[in-house]
């Protein structure tokens, strides 16, 4: 796989949830400073590979490695100390805590002034969060939302960010911009794992990409190369090409 | 295996009908979750229903079951119509569904799992039960040697005195159909049977449905992500998306569908 | 010196008694699943029934016998003087009405507590889990205070309450109509133990665990599980209130008095019987037995009763410590640490839930 | 018509159910599980807060009588104490009060939770931790460092009076014409609106606010951002226990309108009270417990002895706590949330819509 050295590596992962079985022999490795995507249909097991990722689920076989050490057993809160953020793909605001309540709480480790310049940073990129600063989060609206949810991982300026479904039920001009906007944060540096049902948005904006079905890895190369398969789509239902 | 979408498309014409639906339609506030559903069950099939998040699979099941009520459209079962029925009659007429993460009754042994599904009744009313054995013993006995060919269809006939608990995945699905059985269901209706299991076992699964179709004369109606494993065991399957069907016929058939395809992999 | 006769009856009362109002939990809140945190109204039932309703039928024969002392009335102005009188003139030459009120007593306690406990079943169809535990308790203590201080109910003086009919006092000396008591205790303590094993190796027994486990599963095999659950608590709570008839009428254990207190008390009558179904094992009956047992044995024994032998056996006195509050500590420090080391070591009881045998359990493949 | 006395009675009342109903919510929001230990979290405070006093009785030197016979228009105190005791005893009642929170947190709740325990098993190990406590404080009563504090502190601690300390010159007793209170009342009073205010203040605007807030409403979310879910929730037991500990502080000086101190009062005939605050008012909301505490204290000690028994008879009075406890089983049935999401219903929007309507006519 082609760019920078791996932040994260995945080996000979079976993991699911309690007795069930969602991912199989899955090996991953996550390049620095990219955006890796991941792709599949529903069912595949894309939530469950951040999951596994981060610490949320139960991992039956294989180690994960990040920056060289094994985690395999570390807590997720632990982990994002260490450098990871997550954005789930579901509740992933607190909405009853107003915007900036819940921008605070990313960067209650840091000090005032790193911690408000960051904010800024964030303001820049999504203007539209400094105007509902003192708003309930959960009176936005989805785009917003999703804005938000995003914007509370970059705070942490994580070394490596997992997104999960980011333009899941959004429009198709919001999910754009949001593809944008990650595609962005790649371009500033951020190492990003993009789990993501719309795969042709998803794979126009990543550089490496991985496609999973059944739990399984189907195929996995340069993103704009994966888009560019004829077989795509029938590898996409994890169908025998 | 093969048969070709013609053949199978005629001999529907022919063949019984266990179950069909006329442009059912379902709202939620806004949203049109059900635009004009019209499927057809075939007796003694497996049928695939196939979709991405959304399509609407989950609330036609719900139409068909009772748990919701179309604003338009009718479902019908053996000829009748049993469109707005409550739920548990729907059960008691032969349809069951069963649920995607396994529901045993967890302190349960498999044998007793399988003996509550027994279609409900009045050996069943525990003030007879205070006063005499007699009012159920011997429909026990009767349910006692058929949950044990059942047990035996399934594969499970060894952990017959150990506790939901200590199944398998895999197990803990194959006990939900077990249940079925029992309780003398006629359609089957299964929520993602695979998921969660290994693709062995997921194999195992869906040629027990295979024997079931056949020696049991059962129809299922499957919906599954994990395509790759379910098309081949299939007799048809209908793709839904947006709330409507777009595409049906033999599984290869719809699996090559560029609608179908393209619903999944989006814009 | 420890009269061992009297200490073993006293004994086999306790454990006779919260045998039943244990069994009697374990259907509904160990079967079936529902957490019935109002247990002790129930229970009162019976209570009620004996010190109130039979006080009154006896009183009413009585007064027609011209008995000299009981009036109708006075049942609930002069308690405790016309009870005295039914007791002492009425009760110890009429053995087939003290029989026939027994039976009564028995009858009526368990009509009316499955009465009480359909109703009692009706805020299950809206609420489950914790909800409907605090709601069952809330409307224990409600029934609790108002039958306390409703004089119809409770008398003049709540804080007495009502003595009970002696029933078998036509048996002869009070030691023989405390030994026909407990007798009487054993009996009803078998045939609830009998009766709730029936229940348990039965299709239906089979059924309320099932509703219990995955409430979604029965309703999908087309189970009725409002009725389930209504069956149960009229079964548990008929139980329960029979448990208070054999409470009220047996002289070791309500001292000859239905006083509010300790009929209705939640500490008692609810909390009790769950800790001692947990630590017998939810849906065990005879884990509940011998928890019961135990307990009934280890407590009774040395706690209740030789409380003074026991503290002065481990020299409680010399450690500085009070023996009294002592004592008093000892029953709640074994109580409570038994309830969470078995939550926590052996969450399904000394005996764990068995299968239900319906059918020989050797039907092999 | 009410007097101004019994009013005041009745807020005390009131706050101290407010106070306990707070921390119920707070472990509810948690840990979903309804403390049964928790009002007696408030029975050991308020006892080791009685040692503490003893304690700093002997520290000042003061000797001679200890005259803590004080009730409205008694005699006054021979040998007056001074304000720091007081300070000391209701830090001593607020942290001890916390500890045991934190104990039953990590002792009971944690492994038990960790074996998969479900809120009915919860519960129910809150009741044996209940026992547990009350055992210790029998034990406690008699232990041979606290009879050596003072004497003889069982005796002080089992009799009534200790219950009625008095409040040195904190404690006047103001009188305007008809109108009696003791200071203790008035303290009492502020003393509850002070930590609601805390507690306000606590939750929005610091730090540590917004974490418990957001563990609560998302722990999984929390965790993913870094939050040690598991310690912010052990933080707010503490602030439950610890609320509770000032409501036994309370109990010190409240005989009047509770029960005198002993292992199993007030708190086995205030907890119903206390858990009717909580459900009346929201378990789910923090300002809904706090206004359903007042409301049910209220209930009790007002509108049923001065507007309910002038109006149906006196006899009324003993029926208090079933007031309360129907108020439970309607809240539970009808609008599980409590009154907190009473404006969120459909009915309740209706309503107001309606209002509106005629307003504007």
């Amino acid at each position: 796989m082609a760019g920078g050295e791996p932040i994260l590596v995945l080996e000979k992962i079976t993991s699911g949830y309690g007795k069930f079985q969602i991912l199989f022999d899955i090996d991953l490795v996550v390049p620095k400073g990219q955006v890796t995507v991941v792709v599949g249909p529903n069912g595949a097991g894309k939530t469950t590979l951040l999951n596994t990722i981060f610490g949320l689920a139960t991992i039956h076989k294989g180690s994960v490695k990040y920056k060289g050490q094994d985690i395999t057993g570390v807590p997720p809160y632990a982990r994002a100390k260490m450098g990871m953020a997550y954005t789930l793909q579901l509740f992933n605001i607190f909405s009853t805590l107003t915007v900036r309540e819940n921008l605070l709480l990313a960067t209650y480790d840091l000090p005032e002034e790193e911690a408000r310049k960051r904010m800024e940073e964030v303001f820049q990129l999504f203007p539209v969060l400094k105007e509902r600063q003192s708003q309930r989060a959960g009176t936005l609206s989805g785009g917003e939302r999703e804005m938000l949810a995003i914007s509370i991982s970059m705070l942490r300026k994580p070394e490596l960010m997992l997104l999960d479904e980011p333009t899941a039920g959004l429009a198709p001009k919001l999910a754009k911009e949001v593809f944008e906007a990650i595609r962005q944060l790649g371009d500033q540096g951020y190492t990003i794992v993009l789990a993501e049902q719309n795969a042709k948005g998803a794979l126009e904006i990543g550089d490496n990409a991985v496609l999973i079905a059944g739990g399984r890895v189907v195929a996995r190369g340069r993103a704009q190369e994966l888009l560019e398969r004829k077989d795509l789509a029938k590898m996409y239902l994890g169908l025998e090409v | 295996m093969t048969i070709s979408s013609q053949e199978l498309e005629s001999s529907l014409e022919e063949q019984e009908v266990i179950l069909w639906t006329e442009r059912v339609v379902k709202r939620f506030g806004g949203i049109v979750a059900l635009d004009g559903v019209s499927v057809k069950l075939p007796r003694k099939k497996i049928v695939l229903l196939i979709g991405p998040n959304g399509s609407g699979k989950t609330t036609l099941v719900n139409v068909i079951t009772g748990f919701l009520v179309p604003e338009e459209g009718r479902v019908y079962y053996m000829g009748r119509d049993i469109t707005g029925f409550k739920p548990h009659i729907i059960t008691r007429m032969g349809i069951l569904r069963t649920f995607q993460i396994p529901k045993p009754f967890l302190n349960l042994t498999v044998l007793e799992n399988l003996l509550v599904a027994q279609p409900p009744g009045s050996y069943e009313s525990p003030y007879r039960a205070l006063l005499s054995k007699r009012i159920w013993l011997s429909r026990e006995k009767k349910n006692v040697e058929k949950a044990f060919e059942i047990l035996k269809l399934l594969g499970l006939e060894g952990l017959w005195d150990q506790r939901a608990t200590s199944l398998s995945g895999a197990g803990l699905k194959l006990l939900e159909v077990g249940r079925a059985l029992m309780s003398d269901a006629k359609l089957i209706i299964m929520d993602e049977p695979a998921a969660g299991v290994n693709p062995a076992k997921a194999h195992e699964i869906f040629s027990t449905l295979q024997k079931l179709r056949d020696e049991k004369n059962l129809t299922f109606l499957v919906i599954e992500h994990r395509i790759d494993i379910a098309a081949p065991y299939a007799d048809y399957a209908y793709a839904m998306h947006l709330g409507r069907i777009i595409s049906e016929g033999v599984p290869q058939k719809v699996l090559n569908d560029r609608a179908v395809i393209e619903s999944y992999i989006g814009a | 010196m420890v009269d061992v006769g009297l200490l073993i009856e006293q004994i086999i009362s306790f454990i006779g008694v919260y045998l039943i109002v244990t069994l009697a939990l374990n259907i509904k809140a160990g079967y079936t699943g529902i957490p019935d945190f109002g247990h002790a109204m129930f229970f009162a039932v019976g209570g009620i029934v004996v010190g109130n309703f039979v006080a009154h039928i006896a009183a009413y024969i009585a007064e027609k016998q011209g008995i000299p002392g009981v009036t109708l009335e006075g049942v609930l102005e002069d308690n405790a003087g016309t009870l005295a009188a039914l007791n002492e003139q009425f009760f110890p030459n009429a053995p087939l009405i003290s029989i026939a009120l027994l039976v009564f007593s028995v009858v009526v306690a368990v009509v009316l507590g499955g009465l009480l406990g359909w109703l009692a079943s009706l805020p299950a169809l809206r609420l489950r889990g914790e909800y409907l535990a605090i709601l069952l308790l809330a409307v224990s203590e409600a029934l609790r205070i108002a039958a306390t201080y409703t004089t119809q109910v409770m008398g003049d003086t709540p804080t007495v309450g009502l003595t009970v009919p002696n029933l078998f006092a036509w048996v002869g000396s009070p030691e023989l109509a405390s030994l026909a008591a407990t007798i009487f205790t054993v009996l009803m303590a078998l045939t609830a133990y009998i009766l709730v094993e029936r229940l348990y190796n039965s299709p239906a027994g089979r059924l309320f665990r099932a509703v219990r486990d995955e409430e979604d599963a029965a309703k999908a095999l087309g189970k009725d599980v409002v009725i389930v659950r209504r069956d149960s608590m009229i079964i548990g709570s008929s139980l329960a209130a029979l448990a208070g008839v054999v409470y009220a009428i047996n002289p070791y254990l309500g001292g000859g008095s239905v006083a509010a207190i300790s009929i209705y008390n939640r500490v008692f009558w609810t909390f009790w019987p769950w800790a001692l179904m947990i630590l017998g094992g939810m849906s065990s009956n005879r884990g509940v037995a011998l928890a019961v047992g135990i307990v009934g044995i280890a407590l009774v024994w040395p706690i209740r009763l030789y409380r003074s032998q026991v503290t002065e056996f481990l020299r409680v006195e010399q450690l500085g410590l009070d023996p009294d509050a002592f004592a008093n500590a000892l029953e709640f420090v074994f109580i409570g640490l038994l309830i969470i080391l078995v939550l926590a070591l052996r969450p399904s009881g000394v005996i764990p839930e068995p299968p239900s045998r319906t059918i020989e359990p050797s039907r092999r493949v | 018509m009410v007097e101004a006395q019994s009013l005041f009675q009745a807020l005390y009342y009131a706050s101290v159910i407010s106070l306990l109903s707070v921390g119920i919510t707070l472990s509810y929001m948690t840990t979903r599980v309804f403390n049964f230990a928790h009002v007696r979290f408030a029975m050991v405070a308020s006892y080791v807060a009685a040692t503490a006093l003893l304690a700093c009785i002997k520290a000042a030197g003061i000797t001679g009588d200890y005259e803590f016979r004080e009730f409205i228009g008694g005699t006054l105190a021979r040998t007056p104490m001074p304000f720091w005791t007081y300070a000391v005893v209701m830090i001593v009642a607020f942290i001890v009060g916390g500890l045991v929170a934190i104990a039953q947190f990590y002792l009971v709740l944690k492994p038990l939770q960790k074996r998969g325990a479900t809120g009915l098993t919860l519960m129910i190990s809150t009741l044996g931790f209940d026992f547990i406590l009350v055992a210790l404080l029998f034990l406690y009563m008699t232990m041979p460092f606290t009879r050596g504090l003072a004497g003889d502190v069982r005796s002080l601690i089992g009799r009534v009076d200790f219950a009625s300390l008095k409040l040195d010159f904190l404690d006047v007793v103001i009188r305007t014409g008809t109108f009696t209170v003791r200071g203790v009342v008035v303290l009492g009073l502020v003393f509850t609106v002070v930590s609601i205010i805390g507690l306000y203040l606590l939750l929005t605007k610091t730090k540590l606010g917004v974490m418990m807030r957001s563990s609560i409403e998302n722990p999984n979310l929390a965790l993913v951002l870094g939050i040690n879910v598991d310690r912010v929730f052990a933080i707010t037991w503490f602030i439950a226990g610890a609320i509770a500990g000032l409501a036994g502080y309370m109990f010190l000086f409240g005989a009047v309108y509770l029960k005198p101190l002993t292992p199993t009062t007030p708190s086995d005939e205030i907890i119903v009270s206390v858990f009717a605050g909580a459900i009346v008012g929201g378990i789910n909301s923090v300002p809904g417990s706090i206004g359903g505490g007042f409301l049910i204290g209220l209930v009790e000690k007002l509108f049923v002895p001065g507007i309910l028994s002038p109006l149906v008879g006196v006899g009324i009075i003993k029926y208090d706590k079933v007031f309360s406890m129907l108020a439970v089983a309607l809240t539970l049935l009808f609008l599980p949330q409590g009154l907190a999401s009473l404006p969120q219903t459909k009915t309740f929007q209706r309503f107001v819509a309606k209002i509106r309507r005629r307003g504007g006519e």
